[in-house]
């Protein structure tokens, strides 16, 4: 009998200066699309849908699904292979580049480098009712079994709740002697989030405070990159727990000599 | 027909005793009350309508100037109808010259109370008779047109321009939808004013304006006509506005509200005090109106684990049911809500929702039961989201709620786009035709995981009304029994807009709907 | 109370020279975008997702859904807004371009025009093992509640099955005489059908077969154009039901003087 | 336990007693034929493999020298065996030298009858240890990793290329599947060979063959430990080499094998008598090697109607049932198929689907019943597809299906990507593990749609089956009483292979085989 030969010699490897997409071959470059257009369904609408999916670089694309969904509008799944390519091998994406602490930690590294207790004022901003994103990093309970900021014995936090004006998160953020500011964004229709998050930058940047506070934002569609693009410290998506948070608060503000 | 969850009668009967008991307790606190809108809101009945130079709408320049001058007690209705009198001007003018300042209500000479009172009764008829005719004229088109069978397919238009909104409603019409939402922009429920005109430009929704009711409604009754089936339409007359965007809608011939109180207080910090008194005259205009009204129990699961505090949706629709009754509203108005938002994760999560919906579909028989579809463990992963929604559309069906808001495979990304409406509602149509008689055929097994659960989800829910009783329902907002949110009676937006009623105050829309629904009078105990 | 305002009048029309995908607002050109990606899940990994969707022309990419997939792979759901257009107003597709006649239509044109029986061979070709396309143009009961091939009085069906090789369905074209052949084609992987399509092609060219035949090929996969490019004389796709294929056969037969 | 449908036992009986009958019948015929086929299995399992300089498999080489000089009626067995006695060769030299022309088995001289057989039957119990050893090792590796719950999920890999199908097949494992089955590219059936050695190149699948096994056990062993489960390999014993194949996957301790004789007969025209007597012998090994078995009754649904058709379903799994006994195939090992393939348009379609599963499941209690995706009615809107196998996934738990197929969203498109198969593990996780004891739970209302369907089907499977043993199972064939096919016995593929049997038939495999299966001997009834 021949040896098993090993199909780990066998099998192709993705070149990770020009990477596709994989269907189920290597650089396939297979995609699925779906979109509507405002034209009704028929041959030229089809045929729309194709030119556009060849626009977007897809070779061989096809029109699997088409379908009138009323109104003078039509529906159509494509499949085609991308013809584009990244450079994932030079991606370097900026991340919240601090050493994660736990629970314990954050109060220890508090008691030992800051030596007092830290204040921090959250709020969902603007018109944005969302609480559940910015309670699960602040409230006692937490979330997914991580306690919130407001268990924290060395943490004086403060939860603004939810349509929280920037005028009167800044009016607290002073009155309360704030050391960080977390705002809650989780509307993005119309990239009010953008607006909202660039204006509390503005307002602090006028009063002269935003040197004095590690500002972080977090929502459902905040990235760190997005967020220093804001001019924020840092930026938290889906999943954060509250004590990459206070991790980073803290480190922040030693890094920055707020201590 | 016999309770397949085996469900005891005692039991329900003794939680709806304890919810009556809430609800006699509040009625008692409302009825010596009246609210800045609820004020306005006569005005609105009355005929006052547009907005100043300023943007500022003309009900609120008349209420707030007869509020400002401590008038409001007695019923903005008598210093209306004295104006008018007075003035012989008609509403419209009337308003204006309010508005502009030439008038102050309060400071003309006052005609006899029984003048007045005549004169505002006459004219309060003469709105009242335009929302019967509504009503009728909905009752014919539905005669006519027919309707889709139920669970009615609901769903949501929301791209914050009317415009747009009517291209989607009505595309989503022709997919099949029964109910269009227009879901109103962020923040419009903190407004303790109710913007004019047709809008473009909201986010996350479009303003609640009489204007794009108008707007929608005529555009929903065409594509009615073409499709063969009456489309009914939706909107929000909760937050600060509440009873004057009922009245809105009971005049643009709206079919579905939403409308409760307990969802102001907790997800919009909404005063305890304002909204209630605002819901009991907003219910009564809906119910006479024949709006279904729907309640926001759902959204408790949002905030709260839909396992732990299944049994506070429950004892809130208890509530919210007597709360509907002492303002008129028949059962098959009540479109109690409640949700699948249980943790998609969760072993046998699935019969733990159809136990819930079977439990309430049974112990509220008439109500066209309002079913939200599963929003807080939607993820980006719209495949998998797409299948969380099947799985509820097919306990929907299988369970006969009334009302069935479509869920998105975006729900966690954006407000509904074209064809994600288009998915969703192909998706509910096929499950429902390919189901459609499933709850006649299923039963479940005496003492088995779905039969326990219905059973334990009810005792929780009395014993929490009972409690309830004891502490009074302040009291239990206060101490967060719901929705995991505390709320003090004090505190929140709109208190500064509660008024004590005197003991002469004139209110003649209350007074003839309360006579029309069947109510006792309009007492004053202050 | 202000007449009711004409929504129509307000409503945003697509430009059809500039033609976008739409979500919710007219020219947002939204769409949706799913691959997977030969690399293990993580930031490098979705921002080269995010550029991906950039290069293929979307603005605001969004990777709303990443996720590892086992063996190094990562998959992703992206939203953005299309960049690309089209020229709707000026594709123009080549259609079937015939009178569409019904089973008796057919059968009439055939007496008046033909004068005789019409032979018609059908054939699921290659290794294709799927006969229920071309059973559904030829077998008697057909599909749809349309009668297929065989029920046609004046047309002599022959469907061979499937499994045929081109070589046999020439030598069954010669021995019966055929006018039409009717190639259906199903498997598509590594495009199989393309091949198979074409070879026939090839066969009965060498033969001098071709021109004295009326070659269509089916399938799910199959487009008019798609045939036309092959060398075929139509090509029918999902949903053909039997009338439409009979129509064209019999008016090519008399068109191009094969009657 | 009690039927949930009210099934009546004694109908079941007559089911079972009339397919008992046709198999009989079939048996009898059976046991005086061998096949090509069968005897290159024996060679396989002799240990002949490899293909000589023109690519043509060594097997074939051997076996068609011996058909040709018309050896074959006495069993191959007789002339290999005695071809190594008499040359002293090692299985591989010896088959060398036949497919050099260099010896011919039908010309060297005998030896004795008694010393053949006595080699013959050492050398098969060599192989036969060999494949009992794979068996224990099999149930090592089960007790030591576990396995997942029923119903297993099981999905496919078709890129036609052996390395990419690990790759897919490994991600598949770690995503959650149980059984993975390689496709086999198009075609492969009808060859009248074993494609040889490690293969890169299939349509819509990849070649079965022995090291391409080899390759994907190993894999899937690797990956088995990782995930801490125990990995199902599954290919096909179908089509002209069935039982060769089987022996293949005995020796390398592949886990599933398709194997159906109506499969290869309606759907691949081959010929009825060749692959049924190629039937017998393959599910002999299958047995032996503890080899569950998937039968082809879900296919009839693609081409013949799912809801007309059912019955003919049900009629072929009792004829399945018996012919897998006859070949000494426990029940635990026969993975009747079905399918979900009923229109998606029909109404209460979702309870006639649910009424077929639970029948099926009641008819077989013991069976690790097959169940398969829609596949006809999807179409290429992905997401209306993945709502469709959602609703069978559900089906598939709440009657404890034993082996779900996962049905693709893009099955209407290509065979499955990478990230098809990850959303319909996912989808099928979700909904298995969120409705885990929803069978428990259920009942169905004794006089409803659900039970009067099973009902109904059951007696038409019973009328069908009676007709059949009227007429005889060739002529049923004829008539094209399953999906909608006629085949005729003499028609299709492979029938010069069949060969009467000689009254000194030799096949020491076959032997040993009914031995161990407690099947009675090898009658020849010429
Ligand atoms: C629950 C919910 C509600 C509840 C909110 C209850 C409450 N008290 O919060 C209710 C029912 C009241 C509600 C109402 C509305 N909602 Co809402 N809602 C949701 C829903 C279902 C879940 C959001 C949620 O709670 N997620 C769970 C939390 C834990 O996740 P998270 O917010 O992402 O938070 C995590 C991280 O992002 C991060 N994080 C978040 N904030 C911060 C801040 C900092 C500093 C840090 C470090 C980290 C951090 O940490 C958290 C924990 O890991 C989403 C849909 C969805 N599935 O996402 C829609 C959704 C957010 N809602 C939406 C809309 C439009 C509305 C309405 C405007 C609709 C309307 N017109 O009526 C209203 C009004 C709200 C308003 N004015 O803002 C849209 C937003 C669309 C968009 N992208 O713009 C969504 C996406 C639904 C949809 N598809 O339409 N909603
Ligand atoms: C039924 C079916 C089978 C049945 C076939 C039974 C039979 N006797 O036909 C069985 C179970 C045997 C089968 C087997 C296989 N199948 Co298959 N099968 C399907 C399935 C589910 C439906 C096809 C069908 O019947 N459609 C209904 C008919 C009516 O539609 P249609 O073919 O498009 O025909 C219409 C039009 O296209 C047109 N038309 C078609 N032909 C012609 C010809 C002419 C001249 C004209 C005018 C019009 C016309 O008119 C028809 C009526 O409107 C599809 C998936 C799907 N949902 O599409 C997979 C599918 C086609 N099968 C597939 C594969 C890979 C296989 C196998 C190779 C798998 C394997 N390795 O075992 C095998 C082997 C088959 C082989 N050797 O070719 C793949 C093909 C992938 C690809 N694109 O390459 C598919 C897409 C499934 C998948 N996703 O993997 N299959
Ligand atoms: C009862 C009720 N009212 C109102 C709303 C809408 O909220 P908003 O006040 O933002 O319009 C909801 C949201 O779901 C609701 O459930
Ligand atoms: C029983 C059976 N055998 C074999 C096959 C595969 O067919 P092929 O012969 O093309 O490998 C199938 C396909 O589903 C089947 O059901």
């Amino acid at each position: 009998m021949n040896p098993v030969v090993d199909y780990r010699t066998k099998i192709a490897r993705p070149n990770l200066h020009q990477l596709r997409p994989y269907g189920d071959t290597m650089d396939d470059g297979k995609v699925q699309l779906s979109f509507s257009l405002p034209v009704p369904d028929g041959a030229e609408a089809v045929e729309a849908a194709r030119q556009l999916a060849t626009k977007m670089g897809l070779r061989d694309a096809a029109v699997v699904h088409h379908e009138d969904i009323g109104e003078g509008f039509s529906f159509f799944v494509l499949y085609g292979n991308c013809q584009h390519a990244v450079d994932y091998a030079n991606i370097h994406v900026p991340k919240v580049d601090v050493e994660r602490m736990d629970f314990y930690a954050v109060n220890a590294f508090i008691r030992d480098r800051i030596g007092r207790k830290v204040v921090i004022l959250g709020a969902c901003t603007g018109t944005d009712a969302h609480t559940v994103g910015i309670d699960a990093i602040m409230n006692m309970k937490g979330y997914n079994g991580e306690y919130g900021l407001e268990r924290y014995p060395e943490i004086d936090a403060y939860n603004l709740g939810s349509q929280v004006e920037n005028a009167e998160l800044v009016r607290k953020a002073i009155e309360l002697r704030a050391d960080a500011l977390l705002v809650s964004q989780v509307v993005t229709q119309k990239d009010v989030h953008l607006h909202n998050l660039a204006h509390l930058v503005d307002l602090l940047e006028a009063q002269g405070l935003r040197e004095r506070l590690v500002l972080v934002a977090g929502g459902p569609r905040i990235t760190h990159e997005l967020a220093l693009e804001l001019g924020y410290d840092a930026g938290f998506g889906p999943g954060t727990l509250a004590p990459e948070v206070a991790s980073f608060v803290v480190q922040e503000m030693v890094r920055r000599g707020l201590a | 027909m016999a309770s397949k969850l085996y469900l005891d009668p005692q039991l329900v009967a003794r939680g709806r005793a304890a919810a009556g008991q809430i609800a006699d307790d509040m009625d008692a606190f409302i009825r010596q009350r009246t609210t800045i809108a609820v004020e306005r809101t006569a005005l609105r009945l009355f005929g006052v309508d547009g907005v100043d130079a300023d943007g500022v709408p003309l009900p609120n320049r008349v209420a707030d100037q007869v509020h400002e001058a401590g008038g409001l007690a007695g019923g903005v209705a008598r210093w209306w109808v004295n104006g008018r009198l007075q003035t012989g001007l008609g509403p419209q003018e009337l308003a204006e010259a309010v508005g502009d300042g030439m008038v102050t209500l309060t400071e003309l000479p006052l005609a006899p109370e029984e003048e007045i009172r005549r004169a505002g009764r006459r004219w309060a008829e003469e709105a009242l008779d335009r929302i019967r005719g509504n009503r009728r004229d909905r009752d014919h088109r539905i005669a006519r047109l027919g309707e889709g069978p139920q669970p009615y397919l609901y769903v949501i238009v929301a791209t914050g321009n009317i415009y747009e909104d009517v291209v989607q409603a009505k595309a989503a019409a022709r997919q099949g939808a029964d109910i269009i939402a227009v879901i109103r922009s962020t923040g419009q429920s903190l407004l303790d004013y109710v913007p004019y005109g047709a809008t473009t430009e909201g986010f996350g929704g479009t303003y609640a304006t009489q204007e794009n009711f108008r707007i929608m409604r005529a555009a929903l009754d065409e594509v009615g006509e073409e499709v063969g089936r009456y489309i009914r339409l939706c909107n929000y007359c909760s937050g600060l506005c509440m009873p004057e965007i009922a009245a809105m809608g009971a005049m643009e011939r709206l079919d579905v509200m939403l409308n409760d109180a307990l969802y102001g207080i907790l997800f919009r910090d909404i005063n305890p005090e304002r909204t209630l008194v605002d819901q009991a005259f907003s219910r009564m205009l809906n119910s006479f109106a024949g709006v279904i009204i729907n309640t926001g129990e759902d959204n408790y699961l949002t905030t709260a684990d839909a396992v732990e505090a299944a049994h506070t949706v429950l004892a809130s629709q208890f509530i919210n049911e007597q709360f509907a009754l002492r303002a008129g509203l028949p059962e098959e108005q009540m479109g109690l809500g409640h949700a699948f938002e249980m943790n998609p994760m969760l072993e046998d999560g699935f019969l733990y929702e159809l136990a819930q919906a079977q439990m309430v579909r049974e112990i509220f028989p008439k109500a066209p039961i309002k079913y939200m579809p599963p929003t807080k463990h939607m993820t980006g992963n719209i495949f998998r989201g797409h299948v969380q929604d099947a799985l509820f559309n097919l306990v929907g069906v299988a369970t006969q709620q009334g009302i069935q808001l479509l869920g998105m495979m975006t729900e966690q990304i954006h407000t509904p786009l074209v064809h994600d409406r288009h998915l969703a509602i192909e998706s509910a149509r096929y499950i429902f035709n390919n189901a459609r008689h499933l709850g006649d055929e299923l039963t479940f097994k005496p003492d088995g995981i779905i039969v326990r659960r219905a059973q334990t989800v009810l005792q929780e829910a009395v014993a929490l009304l009972e409690r309830i009783v004891d502490i009074g329902f302040f009291e239990a907002l206060a101490k967060g029994l719901f929705a995991d949110v505390k709320r003090s009676r004090q505190g929140g937006r709109g208190r500064a807009g509660v008024v004590l009623r005197d003991p002469d105050y004139f209110n003649p829309f209350e007074e003839r709907l309360r006579v029309e629904l069947g109510l006792s009078g309009q007492e004053v105990r202050a």
